[in-house]
């Protein structure tokens, strides 16, 4: 009964007050994808911080900027499972390098977000998109744990 | 997101000729199929009473509700006494809004549903 | 602190599996609002029995086609909202007038989906889009009832 | 989708000059300014010792972590004793990936944040 990975897109506008929408999406998917509970958290969490940062960063607060969130499932012969998650917007271009987390030694309001989302996630790529602003690839892997017997 | 859905029967208890079924998660357009079948599988086994408890059921459509209506019409005729038990507030409202409330037998809880 | 109200889109394929994501997250839009909780529940079953009908209908239950969701929060003066829904498929176009609830003394299985969606929602309208496949548009509305005290 | 956002601190409680705050609902950039906001003016009536009752929150990114520093580096300017207690999963996991676990004086629950 598996049926091939099919994505899934949310367009939300650069409005803080969106994001537990996309939250709520987010952690639906890895539900049903079968992730366990403190993944589903990580993921739910990298998302969110990578928007923020957009929000804030790369469209200095504004808020009715579009922002374009993809999720794609892709399922791998061996039976593991990878969520692959596109963010693109139209804001600011960065230059990737210069985005990294701080140390944590110091302790200081903000600064935490990319330590969150390296943390959170697997993968993390910045790049310039074409027509201007940034696609952010993001990718958590996991193994199907499935129980065969009924839950 | 396409991924093999959970069973929508995690479990199947049994008391002499009764059948308590125990179901799990939302019952939409995703899992009716499934949910339907299994209920008619254990319809075949022709209990003398089935009660499908839905505590763990927080959310059913109409998809969910044809199922109920079609494992009904089976049970009767195998005369099998169909009992839901436990409804949450969502599918307690699905039933009202379709007007099944008066049409299948409904227990407050599982006990009542055995008695 | 009142923000103008703006649109979240979703784009799903006709895949039963995307139901409880665009549930969740119309869950979510609804409790931002301050819906009570018993009209997020009929505002989450009208949507979910809208694209049940879309996948069966428009689509024969192929499960790769398009279909374009819009949640748009509309403020009015008076202190109420609307929530518009505004669904696209790109099926086969339909006759609106076609698409009616049958009678519920007649218990059998299927034939609900309308009549539930007319009892969820205040408003309900099919018309053919440009292009091809059909728009329904969708709206509850209901007073502001958020508490000044805190809650 | 642009409400007004329900208030952050749900209660206040006082007994004598400790002050317990209830805070209600995910903590993330919709919520974090007022969230901070409120909880300085709190910290303005200089109570002996504020415990933060998270228990009602699931869910704090790093904009509510920020919040919570830079309350703490307020209160330990105003001798107040900063205490957060009933930390859910996620937030507890949000205190340990930021390594700021070992910055807060954080307790299981309530009561021991009064003791
Ligand atoms: N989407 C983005 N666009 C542009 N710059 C960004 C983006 N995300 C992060 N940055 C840069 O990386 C830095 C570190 O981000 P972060 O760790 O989230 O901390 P903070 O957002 O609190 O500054 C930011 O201050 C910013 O300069
Ligand atoms: N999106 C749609 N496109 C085309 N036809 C539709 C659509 N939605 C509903 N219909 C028509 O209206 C009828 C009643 O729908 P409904 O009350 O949901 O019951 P059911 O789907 O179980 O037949 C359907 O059988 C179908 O003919």
């Amino acid at each position: 009964m598996t049926s091939p990975a099919q994505p899934l897109r949310l367009s939300i506008s650069s409005n803080p007050s969106h994001l537990p929408v996309v939250r709520a999406a987010v952690e639906k998917v890895c539900e049903i994808l079968g992730f366990d509970c403190d993944t589903v958290g990580n993921v739910v969490l990298g998302v969110d911080e990578a928007l923020a940062n957009i929000i804030k960063h790369a469209y200095h607060g504004r808020q009715d900027q579009p922002i374009e969130i993809e999720l794609a499932p892709l399922h791998d012969a061996d039976g593991s499972i990878e969520l692959l998650i596109r963010m693109r917007d139209h804001g600011l271009e960065v230059d990737p390098s210069s985005i990294k987390g701080r140390d944590l030694d110091d302790i200081r309001p903000g600064g935490l977000g990319v330590h969150i989302m390296k943390h959170c996630m697997d993968r993390l790529e910045y790049r310039p998109a074409e027509g201007g602003g940034t696609i952010l690839t993001m990718a958590k892997r996991f193994p199907t744990v499935r129980k065969e017997i009924g839950r | 997101m396409s991924h093999n859905p959970a069973p929508a029967i995690s479990q199947v208890r049994r008391f002499g000729d009764v059948a308590v079924v125990d179901v799990q998660g939302d019952i939409d357009l995703s899992r009716s199929v499934e949910f339907q079948q299994t209920l008619l599988r254990i319809l075949d086994e022709k209990p003398s009473r089935m009660v499908i408890n839905l505590e763990a059921v927080p959310y059913m459509d109409s998809s969910g509700v044809a199922s109920l209506v079609k494992v009904l019409s089976r049970a009767r005729r195998a005369n099998t006494l169909l009992v839901l038990a436990s409804l949450s507030p969502r599918v307690k409202n699905l039933l009202e809004i379709t007007r099944l409330d008066s049409v299948f037998k409904i227990s407050a809880n599982e006990q009542d549903a055995l008695a």
